[in-house]
């Protein structure tokens, strides 16, 4: 789960590490050197995009907050916006805490100059300082981070401490990300956290004690996904134009028939990992039928091949689901797997289009796709 | 003598009293596969498809010389359940469960690493070295022995490549399944130099997926080994930003995107098929000796 | 160091590990059903000796505690008694976090029936837990001593807890032993230490917030030890009517250098490794002298094979120290390493003798102790 | 090729700008040994004995390529600078501080061992290879090139049979001293193994003392040994319950006393002397064939 900016804020405050005066508009802190109004979305590059403002006071901010609101910025529609009093700042630093899923570690990431995206910047200007999780962090990887950063005296322990709290946090609350972009230096010496994106591990909400809220990733999902979600199968919306929907017996394979249709000229409108639901009975399929069945899509492929699960036993929720919960349009079936020869009769029973292989169910899809 | 999982092998699972450990368990028994015992420290004492269950891994290995451990415990029990098997001296660990934290994921993988254990997963379907041992959710009688690798992410795309593989007659040494999870134990790398050095592996089926580099790793071993190599890389057509199903299947740098990956291995020498449906064609082509080629068209004219 | 029991009840009470009500005689605690009274002495076996008595009432007690004062135990002299209510025990077990040198770790141990010593009990008897220190304790650890305890219930949680108490103090005390003999499951249900023994590492002192008693350290030394201590060699006693004390340039030259006088007859009073003392100048090296010399020795063997210091210099410190703080009797030195052929002549102009290997000083000694 | 430091061999002091880092630094200059690189966090930048100073050692690593670290901080700052070398990927790193807490001394000995560095001490004086590679606080110029191995805690006690072997012309391969403490990163047998796998070596010394049993684990191999084991066990009459010199010198259990050490060394074929100076003629014998001992003895009717 990705944070809006003032919730990662108010996260890092409670890990210790400067953030500006704010609050969350129609509230204002008082602040006499001036305001930043910024608009709270989970997008990349809203200065650009028109998300962030300046005022010099609070009418000013006003006007500014107003204009923002319900406005979109990089698709995403505005409704909260933080106020913050304005810094000082003498120097931007990037830093983050990442997780490396290739090294296996969470890793320091230092820049000078921040403010950028990271992506932009030359491999050569980041500093990246890996940690070993059988040490966790010592005193040494911060030391790297602190000589990347050039910063000495009250500065430099300031500094530190931010790095060594930053950690804490990623670990403390499992985070995959935490991203200061960019920290400020400010002119009386402060190192304050100006930006903060973090990402939450969805895995560990059991043992996080921070409320989570679940509104932010709602509102990325699409209603397809939405809904789907509900049911326990996974969906993934991939083209709104698109006319065909494949539901598929695994997530691998969902990826590799997305492919396989995409090759062969289908306008894909989404596609849906079925997971364990093709245990879990026919009421619940017939709940994956009916989320599939709002989208509308002209033809439906399923596609299964299971070894775990029964495909006769699959076979007759299929059919308990269309009678609950029918699919409209053209459905083909590709069944294969366990006792899948009985699934098929079950099925061609009922008059589905079935087939054993994947190509003939293919060819299948594209006769219907033409009318035939 | 295939990898992970041979003839030495003595399978031990822990949770074998939950609902999809004894299914496991019951399977393996019914398969001939060699379990040896359960673990369950809530619930030891007694026998679970004919196999003694413990309460603690140690006990388990110390009287039965179980030494590969198949963990079907819940996401949240994951990590401890992983620890106690690696410090037990279990050395092949499949971790079957879904939505293990991803920070737990990165403690057992250099535990694991640094204690000598294998560890695939979490959410691997594990790993099958068909006649021997099955240390995993496949169905074995799919599989037929023979001289194919496969390394994969997913358990459900690997039996699309098994059934096309057994319909050109070529069977499989080991399967190896390494999870879905963004964060795994064990990477294409280290999988395609354990089937270089097997002697019952003749070629290799990589088939990757968006998201991460272990493709881009493993195609600079690839360009080292001797045997040949068949890729495919799943994910061509998936939306930017989006989770295909697996949590590690999400489309991240541009060289982590199907063109990217496809070219490295490429350029490693690996034969890349741009589907699915022409990977057991590959390696049919693969294991045929060129002079043999020559000898046939020699044939033909 | 080794704590007293009463020392080592204190540090696990801090812990949360119950311990008997208990106090220093001649202070008592509340006991309506008796009391124990206990010498504190740094000794095993102290029941057998008699350094543990049971007492009716406060009369009986304080009769007990006034017996013992100033008594010796096993070698110690008796000048602190614990009184503490007696325990309706139901059952004694062996419970310690002991480091084990030779695999590295800490290693929990356990045995049923406990109040005996551990060594005399077979190998079979004892649970050994080891802990691996890159992950520490974990659950799965605790749960083999509990199956190994067979206990359950409440007092299955209770007795985890002690664990896991017992193992946090040696890691946050740096201890390398911290031994529950017995560890007393009472007839109400209670898991309480009746006894313990818990060894600081000395090492760590810099980094532990208990303060430490040195006293019980200092007594368990000899005069000789401890006047060399202050000097920054050390001493070791061997025989209180040995005649010889050999001054060697190191530990292990040290060990050695013993064995061959003992095998050669000699009765060594005390070694000496004179560690960095050889670097620090004669008048510490006179005072080195002078703690040897109050121990009287008939006969000095002084062995140094040196490379990092210079044997000239060293011989310079000799004659110094020798002139400060002379050694009675007769002295022997072998002298050999870096610029010791100047460093021997030195030593000879000044009358002493000298040899540059091993055999001929070992030899000058044999003629020295048979007045030759 | 000697073992542990040898040609390959580039060394990093940690700790350099020290008192004892700094004469070190300047023998090793002197001696020509490999001195590649110092590290000093506090006081990085410029020069010591003409190597670059550094403020961590992972910038010393990718800079100079130093492959081994003489770790030379205080003993409270030993774990920290112990691990930093590891975690840098340096390979061989001796840990010359006394008074090391025993759970620092655990802890770098298990991180050591999970990423595949090997640790020498605490306590320890080093280990040097004559000619090739001095990570030690031995003085070079007492060695001489050849083909005994010799391995002991202190290195006091290895000066006396390093000059007893010159003395017969019988020179060393490579010294190990494994410290002095209880806990200690390498032990007895791990160093007899790379012995019997060295080209270099023809011979090895073993020098053991009272507590522990470093010399009992090492027994089992030299029973598996190919080359020829002389062993001398200090501590016979050293009086019970007392540190001799060494932390780790305590005598305890009944078989880690000097009798069952010699004992178990003399039945798994070592050559086992009881006095410290009859260990060179017992490795001249070992090492002289019996057959030109039968020559000798022909030569002499």
């Amino acid at each position: 789960m990705d944070l809006l900016e003032h919730q990662g804020k108010a996260l890092l405050r409670r890990y210790g590490i400067p953030v500006p005066d704010g609050s969350l508009w129609p509230e204002r802190p008082n602040a006499p050197g001036g305001y930043v109004v910024k608009a709270q979305v989970a997008a990349g590059g809203r200065g650009k995009a028109g998300g962030i403002h300046f005022a010099e006071d609070s009418a000013a901010a006003d006007a500014l907050a107003r204009g923002l609101l319900d406005r979109k910025i990089g698709g995403h529609r505005v409704d909260a916006i933080l106020i913050e009093r304005r810094l000082d700042i003498r120097r931007e630093d990037y830093l983050a805490v990442a997780l490396d899923r290739d090294r296996r570690c969470l890793t320091l990431v230092h820049a000078l100059g921040g403010g950028v995206e990271v992506e932009s910047l030359p491999p050569e200007a980041l500093t990246r300082v890996p940690v070993d999780p059988l040490i966790r962090l010592r005193d040494f990887h911060i030391a790297r981070v602190l000589e990347a950063a050039k910063v000495e005296g009250e500065t430099r322990r300031a500094y530190g401490e931010v790095v060594r709290a930053l950690y804490r946090l990623v670990v403390a609350e499992d985070a995959t990300l935490a991203e200061v972009n960019p920290l400020a230096l400010t002119a009386d010496g402060g190192v304050i956290a100006a930006d903060a994106k973090v990402t939450l591990d969805d895995n560990a909400r059991f043992r996080r004690d921070t409320p989570d809220d679940g509104d932010a990733q709602a509102a990325a999902a699409s209603t397809l996904e939405q809904s789907l979600r509900a049911t326990g199968a996974v969906g993934v919306e991939v083209d709104p134009d698109g006319d065909v929907v494949a539901v598929v017996s695994g997530a691998g394979l969902m990826m590799a028939t997305l492919d396989l249709l995409v090759e062969r000229g289908h306008k894909v409108r989404a596609v849906v990992d079925l997971g364990g639901t093709v245990l879990a009975g026919g009421e619940v399929l017939a709940r994956v039928f009916a989320a599939v069945a709002a989208a509308g899509p002209r033809l439906t492929l399923l596609n299964a091949f299971m070894q775990t699960a029964l495909c006769d036993e699959f076979a007759r929720m299929l059919v308990q689901a269309q009678e609950m919960s029918p699919l409209r349009g053209r459905v083909v079936i590709r069944l294969k797997g366990r006792q899948a020869d009985e699934g098929r009769r079950l099925l061609v029973e009922r008059g589905f289009q079935v087939h054993e292989d994947l190509v003939p169910a293919l060819d299948g899809l594209a006769d219907a796709a033409r009318g035939r | 003598m295939a990898i992970l999982v041979d003839g030495e092998t003595r399978i031990l699972v822990q949770g074998i009293t939950g609902h999809t450990g004894a299914n496991l368990a019951a399977r393996m028994r019914d398969e001939g596969s060699p379990l040896v015992a359960g673990v369950s420290p809530g619930r030891p004492g007694g026998r679970m498809a004919d196999a003694p269950v413990f309460a603690s891994c140690s006990e388990a290995v110390a009287v039965t010389g179980a030494n590969a451990s198949f963990v079907c415990v819940p996401a949240r029990s994951a990590l401890d359940a992983v620890i106690e098997a690696v410090a037990a001296g279990l050395r092949t660990i499949v971790v079957y469960a879904e939505g293990v934290p991803v920070h737990d994921a990165v403690f057992m993988s250099a535990y694991g690493e640094a204690r000598g254990a294998r560890i695939l997963g979490p959410n691997s379907a594990g790993c099958i070295s068909p006649g021997q041992a099955n240390l995993s959710d496949l169905n074995e009688r799919l599989l037929v022995p023979g001289p194919v690798g496969i390394v994969s992410k997913s358990g459900t795309l690997t039996y699309e490549v098994i059934a096309e593989l057994n319909g050109l007659g070529l069977g499989q040494s080991t399967v190896a399944c390494l999870g879905g999870d963004p964060v795994v134990g064990t990477s294409h790398a280290d999988v395609l130099k354990m089937f270089d050095a097997d002697a019952a592996t003749e070629a290799v089926v990589l088939i990757g997926e968006i998201g991460g580099r272990s493709e881009l790793d493993a195609a600079e071993v690839v360009a080292q080994m001797r045997k040949p190599v068949v890729a495919y890389i799943a994910g061509l057509h998936a939306p930017a930003g989006k989770r295909m199903g697996h949590a590690g299947a999400l489309l991240g740098s541009a060289d982590e995107n199907v063109p990217g990956k496809r070219a490295a291995l490429a350029q490693a020498g690996a034969s890349v098929v741009p589907d699915l449906l022409g990977i057991a064609e590959a390696v049919a082509n693969a294991l045929t000796p060129p002079r043999s080629e020559e000898a046939r068209r020699t044939e033909r004219q």
